[in-house]
């Protein structure tokens, strides 16, 4: 109920029963088994090239990416290769969107005026599909990695920009008001009260981008460079190599799904006032 | 008031145009790779009057709509049943959080297996793309209701699904909508994405299409400018729609400032 | 037999369907079919035909196999890709065109150091499609220039983005086709080599096929199509006029350019042998896994 | 009516309520006073089924209290937050009454009619954010008598309104108490308040919370503002009271000697 | 040090201020009372330079409000959403210390200190949601306080506290008011606390609100809960705004017979 006070007991309360808090994160995923053998069931009785069985998906993926040396943790060279470059651009991209989003949102959330001018920039800018820009990030920024970065900020900033406003037009105007009365400077108001009231819906904003830079990437891949794992992708659909495919799609999915968790732990740390204020009892 | 948001709106992207312009006059890109913005803008005019464009143009925007009530019809009652529900959203996050990072490039050759009606395959790409912010903005909006305002309708007897319905959605609802906002930007990327990708007799995309063939840049950048500025008149439009019904949540924020 | 009921009692024909949603992409390939929708041919067998733009012969093939188009033009070595791989069995109904000089080339820009084939060696090349008849000349033109083409070394983009692509140098060189060529010759680039030349000379490029049970299932539609697009195809092969007249009513090329661009061939009959090399060819590059028989992905054209 | 047996509450390590016993009958107003801070609020969120209290029992006609009792109403201490800003006023009088099944037009009505009795007949439309403090806590309080509950649950319910109105207020409520059979919980902090309004008054000790005192109030069923309060047994029941929340040990008659 | 000349306000067409003028010295401690609703918070707000209204003249130390005032402190009437819910009560108390310059271990022990104050020593480390109505109350209080304002305003500050603590709290702030040369101005329902704190008491009309009285306490400077209390003069400044705020034509003498 107290996050700061009982902070410290519940670690010690899962190391102690380390296997029992396993079980119950494994508890969470009872659905995961029941898709996949539904998903092996439906794709074997289709019998459909396209629609290959999820056994047949991770014995490729195995095959592709993990039946390397213990030592790299079973990745191959070919993974470490596809994902680690990858992966920083996802990253980078994404921290990018995420501070360009936050500062820009909160400008246009606190300025009404602001806000006027650049709505129908930013509505435009939302309405352009991404591949259709990656040749003009291109021409303009010339070099590989700047212009997927750019594909990837460009790709993923609206719902963070779009959330924060929402979230700085509803910081309770007495937070506001208390703030300018005892003088708050506007970095102050910024730092301690606009963005940790606004900070929830900053969040769900940050979740969704999170899942799009990883379909940005793709995109940013396939369309502007060689290598990772949109390049993989689009290499596998060319030469009608299903199972490869599938891999990807897959692989893609538990990144998702990984960077997903990763989120809500830091979510959980950084919102843990909101759940208990907004906790019924 | 309403004037004057709108010159301020002009302004700005007049201003912006002026920015562009000035860049291709500078000579820092190459006019083959990104003609001017004049240049554009007078193409983009001259599709006004292309029946042919307009013909796509409409094409695109019914699979657009379509594609967003649908998005709205599904995502919006699971996002409730979601937020409402933890233990279900539990269950359920796993399967979510694995199938939104796949990228609609991915999807669309396999919906082209699947539908074998060009709308349906719109609709069906468009609603799986542009229902994650509306679920996560109603997932995240459901947690953000005031615990005392749930618990006001409770003492009066009302059963779960009375506060749910009376209560939490309304209160979650600004912020469903701009999920809803958010939505409708992928929904337009997602129909002219899909034209592209699938093809098919009409649409922006196939406009698209056709204009590549010719290496008419122009043509293409026209194009996509005319989808954005659907996309800024279909956000005007739900912009509206959300100040009328969500007036007490604007009234009660904005007299701070 | 059925040649002889040419016109006007589609009834009497007895077709299993009238109405064909057929798959083109907007390039000089799909000529014949415009000009046969144009000139009535297709009406004159008692079919109508709506074509329906694809993005490529991978969506041809995925849409056939969906079920949303009957027919589609595609790429000789994209579906028998697809076909090695299983994804479906095809046959090919019609042929629409093939190599002919200059309309297939590798390009660099103006002051690039790449004079000739050898020396795109490790270099990186565009192509418009990954496992391409673009990227597959390109690799023979290499080997027999005396070097080796690499996978990775092949980097897919899209027509009109290849002359950008050239410029900033995100690629070293680009495998076109029209009307890219005469922009990007424009601009000063450089045409390094023709695709087709040497082992590639008349190569096959693309033809009109469908689902080999689409074929069974509609044998006398099949050849009503065939006939009428034999007609358009007999004189579009013999006047290059009628192509530069239909180019601009499906693309958006406009007459002038229409008029100064390579424009491959366009054979009248679909030739098991001609086919047969293509095959040929992609086993001899490690494109094919299984052994494909041309003929049996033929359907034979209605005796006339 | 309303038993509760050895309430016990704590949030974490934190005990609130330590053994809170009381009983309410029917058709009572019992008042219940204590230091801020000492669980009042608690105690009435376990009697409406809110939260789930750590120990003891808490009867309801007869029936523990596992889930929301029926027929129940709350006005909440920190009114600003219960009321919908999304609703005008009257709505949000109106809302509950979908409960009682009337149709729209009697709902308008009921909530109109509420309105009126706590004086802001012209303000039903209202929204919450248009109005003041003490117009949303008597928004609070229509919403709560409108909907006629048998059991109505009162946190500091006249604590942001004027002096005139809080007793106009306080008359309303025993009115509404003893024509309508409704048995009422009201937590105070004005002594005069609770043995004004009150059948009994209940003082509850300093944090964590026990029942001190359960005085019984012999002023009779019908009370005046200025006969009432000048009884000498209102006199001394409201030293009485003033003596047990302080918590002092002084006897009722120095506190008398110091007023 | 305040100067209010013909201040007048609407919110839209609803007119809630009709030409307030009032003054207040330096070191002075005012009350306000009035009926709810009429206009109190609408009066403080715009004293703050948080809303602009729409005709008059207010002069702060001579100078316009234009803007908010350097040096100025509020407890609002709706003191738990003035409460950053992400900070605990000791930082959401030390945080405005920052303007004064102190560093991290300073701003901390005045808090402490202050939360001391107001009664809350232990409960420093507690969020908002974590604490009674009145502790919430207390900590915007201790808040405000610890700032040192030169002018403070406090809206209702001590209506969801118990009487002992309201005493307690009255004499804090009178203490403090002395001790820092404070300005005070402090709204009320309570008509015993305006005349009990106040040097002046300032009595609106139902609205839209003008000045009706301002009546001089004559009490001395200082203050004791029992003996002040107990004076003719405080009974009859007690009496006097009793019959102002009920807006009645009784002399004075009738509502004394009345008590
Ligand atoms: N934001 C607003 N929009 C419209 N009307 C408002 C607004 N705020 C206050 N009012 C109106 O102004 C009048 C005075 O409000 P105000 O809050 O100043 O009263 P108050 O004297 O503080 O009352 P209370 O003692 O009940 O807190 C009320 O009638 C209220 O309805
Ligand atoms: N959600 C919560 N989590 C942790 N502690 C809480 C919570 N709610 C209340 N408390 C603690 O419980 C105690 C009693 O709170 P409660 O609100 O019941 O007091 P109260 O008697 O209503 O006080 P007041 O008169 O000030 O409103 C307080 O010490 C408070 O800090
Ligand atoms: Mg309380
Ligand atoms: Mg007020």
């Amino acid at each position: 109920m107290a996050p700061r006070e009982i902070g410290g007991r519940p670690v010690t309360h899962v190391a102690a029963h380390p296997v029992r808090s396993v079980i119950r994160a494994l508890g969470r995923l009872w659905l995961v088994p029941v898709t996949l053998v539904a998903w092996e069931i439906a794709t074997r009785s289709a019998a459909q090239p396209f629609f290959p069985p999820p056994s047949a998906i991770l014995a490729r993926m195995h095959e592709i990416w993990f039946s390397g040396p213990a030592a790299h943790l079973l990745l191959t060279d070919k993974a470490l290769g596809d994902f680690g470059p990858s992966l920083a651009r996802l990253f980078g991209g994404w921290l990018a969107a995420a501070v360009l989003g936050v500062l820009i949102g909160i400008a246009i959330g606190c300025s009404s005026r602001l806000a006027d001018y650049l709505d129908p920039l930013i509505e435009l800018g939302r309405a352009v599909p991404p591949p259709l820009l990656v040749p003009f990030f291109l021409a303009l920024l010339k070099l590989g990695t700047p212009a997927q970065l750019a594909t990837i900020v460009f790709g993923v900033i609206w719902p963070i920009l779009l959330n924060t406003v929402d979230g700085t037009r509803g910081v309770d105007r007495q937070h506001l008001e208390t703030a300018r009365i005892f003088g708050f400077s506007a970095a102050q108001r910024l730092r301690q009260v606009i963005l940790p009231a606004a900070m929830p819906k900053i969040f769900a904003g940050l979740r969704l981008a999170l899942s799009l830079a990883l379909i940005l990437l793709v995109i940013a891949e396939i369309f502007g460079g060689t290598g990772g794992i949109g390049y993989q992708l689009l290499y596998a659909q060319r030469s009608y190599l299903y199972p490869d495919m599938w891999g990807c799609l897959v692989m893609l999915g538990l990144l998702g799904y990984l960077l997903n968790s990763a989120f809500l732990l830091l979510e959980r740390r950084v919102l843990a006032w909101h759940r208990g204020a907004r906790q019924t009892n | 008031m309403n004037h004057v948001r709108v010159l301020r709106g002009v302004a700005g992207a007049a201003g912006f145009a002026a920015a562009v312009e000035a860049v291709g006059l500078s000579g820092l890109v190459d006019e083959r790779f990104l003609p001017r913005m004049s240049t554009i803008l007078v193409s983009a005019a001259g599709l006004i009057v292309d029946p042919e464009f307009l013909g796509d143009a409409v094409a695109t925007l019914a699979a657009w709509a379509l594609g967003l009530l649908l998005t709205v019809a599904v995502a919006v009652p699971a996002g409730l049943v979601l937020g409402a529900l933890p233990a279900v959203e539990r269950a359920v996050r796993p399967l979510i959080e694995f199938l939104r990072p796949i990228p609609s490039v991915a999807i669309i050759p396999l919906a082209i297996l699947l539908f074998s009606d060009n709308l349906h395959l719109k609709l069906a790409v468009i609603a799986y793309a542009s229902s994650w912010p509306v679920l996560i903005n109603a997932i995240y909006g459901l947690k953000d209701v005031d615990p005392l305002a749930k618990e006001t309708l409770h003492g009066f007897g009302f059963g779960p699904l009375a506060v749910l319905a009376r209560v939490a959605l309304p209160s979650a609802a600004p912020f469903i909508a701009t999920g809803v906002r958010v939505a409708s930007g992928i929904a337009i990327i997602l129909t002219v994405s899909a034209e592209l990708m699938a093809g098919g007799s009409e649409g922006i995309g196939i406009f698209i299409t056709e204009a590549a063939s010719g290496n008419r840049i122009d043509l293409m950048l026209a194009a996509t400018l005319w989808a954005g500025l659907f996309g800024v008149l279909s956000n005007a439009v739900l912009v509206a729609a959300e100040r009328r019904l969500f007036r007490w949540h604007h009234a009660r924020s904005e007299a701070a400032r | 037999s059925n040649s002889e009921t040419t016109s006007s009692s589609p009834d009497d024909d007895g077709l299993e369907k009238t109405t064909l949603v057929v798959g083109t992409i907007p390039v000089p390939d799909s000529a014949p079919l415009q000009v046969a929708i144009d000139r009535g041919f297709f009406k004159e067998e008692g079919l109508e035909v709506k074509p329906e733009v694809v993005a490529g012969g991978a969506v041809g093939v995925q849409k056939l196999l969906g079920g949303s188009i009957d027919l589609t033009l595609g790429a000789y070595i994209g579906t028998f890709l697809a076909q090695d791989k299983g994804a479906g069995k095809f046959k090919y109904v019609a042929d629409s065109y093939g190599a002919a000089p200059g309309a297939f080339v590798i390009m660099v820009k103006k002051d690039s150091p790449i004079k000739t084939v050898a020396d795109l060696k490790g270099k990186k090349i565009a192509v418009n499609t990954f496992q391409s008849v673009m990227q597959l000349t390109a690799e023979v033109q290499m080997k027999v220039a005396g070097v080796t083409a690499t996978p990775d070394q092949f980097v897919e983009k899209p027509f009109p983005d290849m002359p950008a692509a050239l410029e900033n140098g995100q690629v070293d060189a680009a495998a076109m086709v029209e009307p890219f060529i005469t922009v990007e010759s424009k601009a000063g680039g450089r045409i390094i080599t023709d695709e087709m030349t040497g082992p590639t000379e008349d190569l096959p490029v693309a033809g009109w096929f469908t689902t080999e049970d689409t074929a069974n299932k509609y044998p006398k539609t099949m050849a009503a199509f065939q006939r009428a697009l034999g007609k358009a195809q007999e004189l579009v092969a013999n006047d290059r006029k009628i192509v530069e007249e239909t180019l601009p009513k499906y693309t958006k090329i406009d007459a002038a350019t229409a008029a100064v661009i390579s424009l491959g061939s366009y054979p009248t009959s679909l030739s098991e042998t001609r086919l047969q090399r293509v095959i040929d060819l992609m086993k001899e590059y490690g494109y094919l896994k299984t052994e494909l028989d041309a003929k049996s992905m033929i359907l034979p054209p209605p005796a006339s | 009516m309303l038993e509760i047996t050895e309430l016990v509450h704590s949030y974490g390590s934190h005990r609130v309520l330590d053994g809170v016993s009381l009983s309410v009958a029917e058709g009572e107003l019992v008042s219940v006073v204590g230091p801020s801070g000492c669980g009042k609020s608690t105690l009435l969120r376990s009697i409406a089924g809110l939260i789930r209290p750590s120990g003891g029992q808490i009867l309801l006609g007869g029936r523990p209290v596992d889930r929301i009792p029926d027929n129940l109403a709350i006005v909440f201490q920190d009114y600003s937050r219960s009321l919908f800003p999304w609703m005008t006023a009257a709505n949000n009088v109106a809302l509950p009454l979908r409960r009682r099944g009337l149709d729209r037009r009697r709902r308008r009505e009921a909530a109109m009619a509420a309105l009126d009795q706590v004086g802001l007949a012209d303000a039903g439309g209202k929204y919450p954010w248009e109005m003041s403090g003490g117009m949303q806590q008597r928004v609070s309080i229509a919403r709560a008598l409108a909907y006629r509950p048998s059991l109505l649950l009162m946190d500091e319910p006249f604590g942001s309104v004027d002096a005139q109105t809080r007793e106009d207020l306080e008359d309303l409520v025993l009115r509404v108490c003893a024509h309508h059979g409704m048995t009422i919980l009201l937590i105070t902090h004005d002594i005069d308040e609770s043995v004004y309004v009150g059948d009994r008054v209940i003082v509850l000790t300093r944090s964590p919370a026990r029942v001190t005192a359960d005085l019984k109030v012999d002023l009779g069923a019908s009370r005046d503002q200025i006969a009432t309060r000048q009884f000498d047994e209102f006199v001394r029941l409201r030293a009485e009271v003033g003596r047990l929340v302080r918590g002092g040990s002084t006897t009722a008659t120095t506190v008398l000697e110091q007023q």
